[in-house]
């Protein structure tokens, strides 16, 4: 019963589904404010999700409707499944093993991969072209993205997520210690998410909604419920293991939010690159930072 | 080199009251020359129909009901015009004038938008005309 | 997944349709664009979606009633269709309008050159994904379209000319809002010619992109801030000086570098001359009439009137038989001269870039929209960029 | 008797939560149909930090399949008829329809053109007309209410929106 709890209310689930609505507002707020605008009101999130799932399913022609179907939903299982391993709200994660931090960096990478399918598998240019763009940048993002989580993974001998959590709280902030890393996962977030200015493969002056322009109602809800649960398990994933652990949840809390609104102003921040400026990013600074300050921890390990 | 240039910016609007007017819930009072909705004085028109012929949205037909006794009912349709003030412009005898304070006129029904104005007796003898509802008459 | 034909040989080609219904375009353009990945190697134009047919419309309306029907060929540029239409008419009918008219009427020309350029400034920053900018330049916008209401009761399409002169008087409070509007407006095209300038993403999508040379701007015949950004210094204002701008020399801002960073700067540039000239106007605003009297039937004969819209040069030639209406209006509008320019630009681009280039051109459909037959037995004619460059050519001759 | 009551009530429920839902999230969809810009860009201008239609949950989207309603500006011409249909077409239930400005609600000045083949409601059902050559922001705002009124005639959510 209380394993059932953990997983339906508090922390995945329920809990979870609602702070990453709540998450949507706050990034939403924010941006208007930047934008000197008043901004949606607290329920839009809600409010825009119930919508969706009530409205009609349109099933466009000449697409695999089994697919279609089945992928919003598997994204959304897949970024729930990726929230057990994570010290959600700063509490104990519901299960914990070794190497946990492969698997869930690479659960949140099915749901862009689920993205760029059902791009992939409609007849419309722009969806394809969308689906086309997903994958590139997934390909460009993925490998910075998990070699900047490996330095606090490296730095705590372990590939799990509570062994580094733990290491984390007992140590200085790896924001310190591993700055550039920091760096490097923030914006990997960011572009793991098709967040602006990252956000080519759903550029809307170019390609429409991107991927998902055929999908409506239920489809484009879960999406977007997976998109904001992934950043939550992103933002949270990123704070427990650069800004010192996990061991007082309210200042965790906070700590979490904090990187929410500094990702949000950065969205506000800068025009668009365009997809090739993008995978030229990363490969050329991305990947060479994240490696090289790997090196550089290998090294202190090996002199201490 | 900077990183964004927009960054001050922006965090001086995050601290400062936003630009937004948050109608409907406040009404900032409407410009004087505002051009709303039409409006007609029956009281001096001759029936000279020069706004008629002048409008170039046939909004504006003015229907006789008793051309001897100067009584007209003026039929103004709402949805046809385009508020270019040129009626108010060509009435010699100032019996035109587009209101200020009339411009939430967004409707359900095109029916609302149809509005005769004279007085009650002449409208009255005028009910048995349904107003049309077709496109513009051709010109 | 809709690839030509010919898929066999050439799999990776597609051709993504922009328009009529897209969110680069706030009007109905159609654009095809093929594509190699993301390269594009090939790009068709098809017009029409706007086209209303107002040039065969104007012959059957009255010389006033044609006043607020091509006021609203465009509706960011409406005082200048209208300022056009009447500076051929007055011309033809020999009636010269009050000073304090002209005065007016340049000074509203302006303001809109300013709220046009930066309801482009917004609309280039959107469709590069920079919404904050958009948002600034808009919010900026609303200081010009609250002076448009507060002088004309119209925040876009103003009416504020007529036949011989115009229609709404400043008072000195408005004269007042003007001057400050223009203090603010200067601010900001200070701020946004340094954003321009100097950001680093935006500069990456827009420095050296779309470059056009001085030679290939006069090939193309490219009109406006598009031409003046190549070095081609264009403008009518000082070539063929109308209304008030007679007395007001413009000086020509000139941009040599030809690329969307240079269409950037020379229209924030152009706020600058256009406040200074607000300014000069305001110190010597002549008092007396707004309107000169008109006789309702033109005199027989045909005209010529140039002015410099926002987007470049705007063609009218009006053409009367002595009758209430017009026997032929023609009208040739800036955005025809630069579309060419866009499809011969985009070639070799990334995709990503084509929103850019289009929007660099500050196209605006609805104007150009009425010429195109398109519908024949089915077929949809599209045109080829030397179809639309003689068709260009043949409306200057 | 009482599993069908529980139902009813239930379905009720449903029901209310997506009319609530559907109230407050407007997102919209604009197609131009032959317009002269001048309501294009005072709907965009509604948009904007000075009117921002978001406080209300008005979002533009840029697929016909993500939209509520759909904002229409201008006469319809002959060549975005065979469009307009398509867009509309393409929108999922439940769909609603917003004529902005005098041409697209009586083509306005551009009666009698010859390739202006009518107004919007000719050819779609609308559900709102918003007159006005352009109507001004707050008074596309003011239809935008007009039709989530009809939609929830008991009380239209406009609470919060200042802060």
């Amino acid at each position: 019963m209380n394993a059932l709890g953990t997983l339906l209310l508090f922390p995945g689930g329920l809990a979870l589904l609602l702070v990453a609505l709540l998450a949507e507002w706050i990034s939403r707020k924010l941006l208007a404010r930047l934008q000197n605008r008043v901004g949606p009101r607290w329920f839009q999130p809600l409010a825009d999700t119930v919508k969706l799932l009530a409205k009609e399913e349109v099933i466009p022609e000449g697409v695999h409707r089994v697919l279609f179907e089945f992928l919003p939903v598997l994204s959304l299982a897949a970024v729930l499944t990726a929230a057990l391993a994570v010290p959600l709200f700063g509490v104990v994660p519901a299960t914990s093993y070794a190497g946990d931090l492969i698997v869930t960096v690479y659960l949140l990478s099915l749901l862009t991969l689920c993205t760029s399918l059902a791009g992939l598998i409609t007849d419309d240019r722009y969806a394809a072209m969308g689906g086309l763009r997903v994958l590139s940048q997934l390909f460009s993002y993925e490998a910075p993205f998990l070699l900047a989580l490996l330095g606090p993974a490296v730095a705590a001998e372990s590939w799990q997520i509570t062994r580094i959590t733990a290491h984390a709280g007992s140590n200085v902030w790896m924001l310190f210690t591993q700055p550039v890393g920091f760096v490097v996962a923030v914006i990997g977030l960011m572009g793991k998410l098709e967040l602006s200015p990252f956000d080519a493969p759903e550029a809307h002056t170019e390609i429409v909604a991107g991927s998902l322009t055929e999908y409506s109602g239920r489809g484009l809800a879960l999406f977007r419920l997976s998109r904001n649960v992934a950043l939550v398990v992103g933002l949270t994933l990123v704070a427990a293991l650069y800004l010192g652990g996990v061991s007082d949840p309210l200042a965790f809390a906070v700590k979490t939010l904090a990187l929410l609104l500094v990702i949000t102003t950065v969205q506000a921040l800068f025009a668009r690159l365009r997809i090739d400026q993008t995978i030229g990013l990363w490969w050329h600074y991305g990947v060479l930072l994240a490696l090289g300050q790997w090196f550089l921890i290998l090294i202190g390990k090996g002199a201490a | 080199m900077r990183i964004s240039t927009i960054l001050g910016m922006a965090l001086q609007s995050l601290f400062r009251v936003p630009a937004t007017r948050s109608y409907p819930q406040e009404r900032t009072p409407s410009p004087e020359r505002l051009r709303g909705q039409l409006r007609w004085n029956p009281e001096k028109c001759t029936g000279c129909a020069v706004c008629v012929k002048d409008c170039p949205a046939v909004a504006i037909e003015l229907l006789e009901v008793d051309k001897a006794a100067k009584r007209f009912v003026l039929r103004y349709h709402t949805d046809r015009c385009i508020f270019c003030s040129q009626c108010v412009q060509s009435c010699r005898f100032k019996c035109l004038s587009l209101s200020n304070e009339a411009w939430e006129l967004a409707a359900l029904d095109k029916q609302a938008f149809t509005v005769d104005y004279g007085r009650d007796e002449d409208i009255h003898a005028l009910v048995e005309k349904p107003a049309s509802t077709d496109d513009p008459p051709r010109l | 997944m809709t690839t030509q034909p010919d898929s066999a040989a050439t799999p990776k080609r597609f051709t993504i349709p922009i328009g009529p219904q897209h969110p680069a375009l706030k009007e109905p353009g159609f654009f095809e664009f093929t594509v190699e990945g993301e390269t594009v190697i090939g790009a068709t134009l098809r017009l029409g979606y706007a086209h209303r047919g107002i040039e065969k419309a104007v012959v059957s309306r009255t010389w006033v009633q044609n006043l607020y029907l091509l006021e609203r060929v465009c509706g960011i540029c409406s005082h200048i269709h209208s300022l056009a239409y009447c500076l051929g008419v007055e011309k033809l009918a020999g009636v010269t309008p009050p000073p304090r008219a002209q005065a007016i009427r340049v000074l509203i020309a302006e303001l809109e050159r300013m709220h046009s350029h930066l309801l482009w400034l917004g609309v280039a920053a959107h469709d590069a994904g920079f919404e904050t900018l958009f948002m600034y330049s808009w919010r900026d916008r609303e200081t010009i379209l609250d002076l448009f209401e507060q002088i004309s009761g119209n925040r876009v399409n103003h009416s504020i000319n007529t036949l011989g002169g115009v229609k709404f008087d400043l008072t000195a409070e408005q004269i007042v809002s003007v001057l400050k509007a223009v203090e603010l407006m200067e601010e900001r095209a200070r701020y946004y010619l340094d954003l321009v300038r100097n950001d680093p993403m935006l500069g990456q999508r827009i420095r050296g992109i779309g470059t056009m040379s001085a030679a290939e701007a006069h090939r193309m015949g490219v009109v406006g801030p598009t031409a003046r950004a190549s070095g081609v210094g264009r403008d009518l204002r000082v070539e063929a000086p109308y209304a008030a701008y007679t007395a007001i020399p413009v000086v020509v801002m000139l941009e040599t570098d030809g690329d969307l960073q240079a269409r950037f700067i020379v229209r924030i540039r152009e706020m600058f001359e256009s406040c200074r000239i607000i300014r000069v106007l305001l110190d010597h605003l002549p008092e007396g009439d707004l309107q000169a009297r008109m006789p309702r039937r033109i005199p027989e004969g045909e005209t010529i009137a140039r002015v410099e819209a926002p987007r470049g040069e705007l063609f009218y030639f009006i053409k009367s038989n002595g009758a209430d209406m017009p026997e032929r209006i023609k009208l040739r509008t800036p955005t025809l001269c630069n579309l060419g320019s866009v499809l011969a630009l985009c070639i070799g681009r990334q995709l990503a870039d084509i929103p850019m280039l289009l929007i660099g051109t500050d196209p605006c459909f609805s104007c150009n929209d009425r010429a195109v037959v398109i519908h024949q037995a089915g077929n949809r004619e599209k045109w080829t960029w030397e179809q639309f460059r003689r068709y260009g050519n043949e409306a200057l001759r | 008797m009482t599993a069908m009551k529980i139902e009813q009530a239930w379905n009720n429920a449903l029901a209310g939560v997506a009319l609530w839902a559907r109230t407050n999230s407007p997102w919209v969809l604009h197609f131009n149909t032959g317009s002269c810009n001048g309501c294009d860009i005072e709907l965009l201008a509604a948009l904007t930090p000075r009117y921002d239609a978001e406080r209300l949950g008005v979002k533009l989207q840029a697929s016909p399949r993500q939209a509520d309603i759909l904002i229409c500006t201008g006469p319809v011409t002959r060549q975005a008829r065979d469009r307009l249909l398509r867009i509309y077409e393409q929108m999922p239930e439940p769909r609603f329809v917003i004529a902005l400005g005098s041409c697209a609600l009586s083509c306005g000045v551009f009666h009698d053109c010859y390739n202006v083949v009518g107004p919007l409601d000719r050819f779609i059902p609308v559900d709102v007309y918003v007159p006005g050559c352009p109507p001004r922001p707050e008074a596309i705002i003011y239809g935008v209410i007009e039709l989530l009124k009809k939609l929830h005639p008991v009380d239209v959510i406009l609470e919060g929106g200042s802060a």
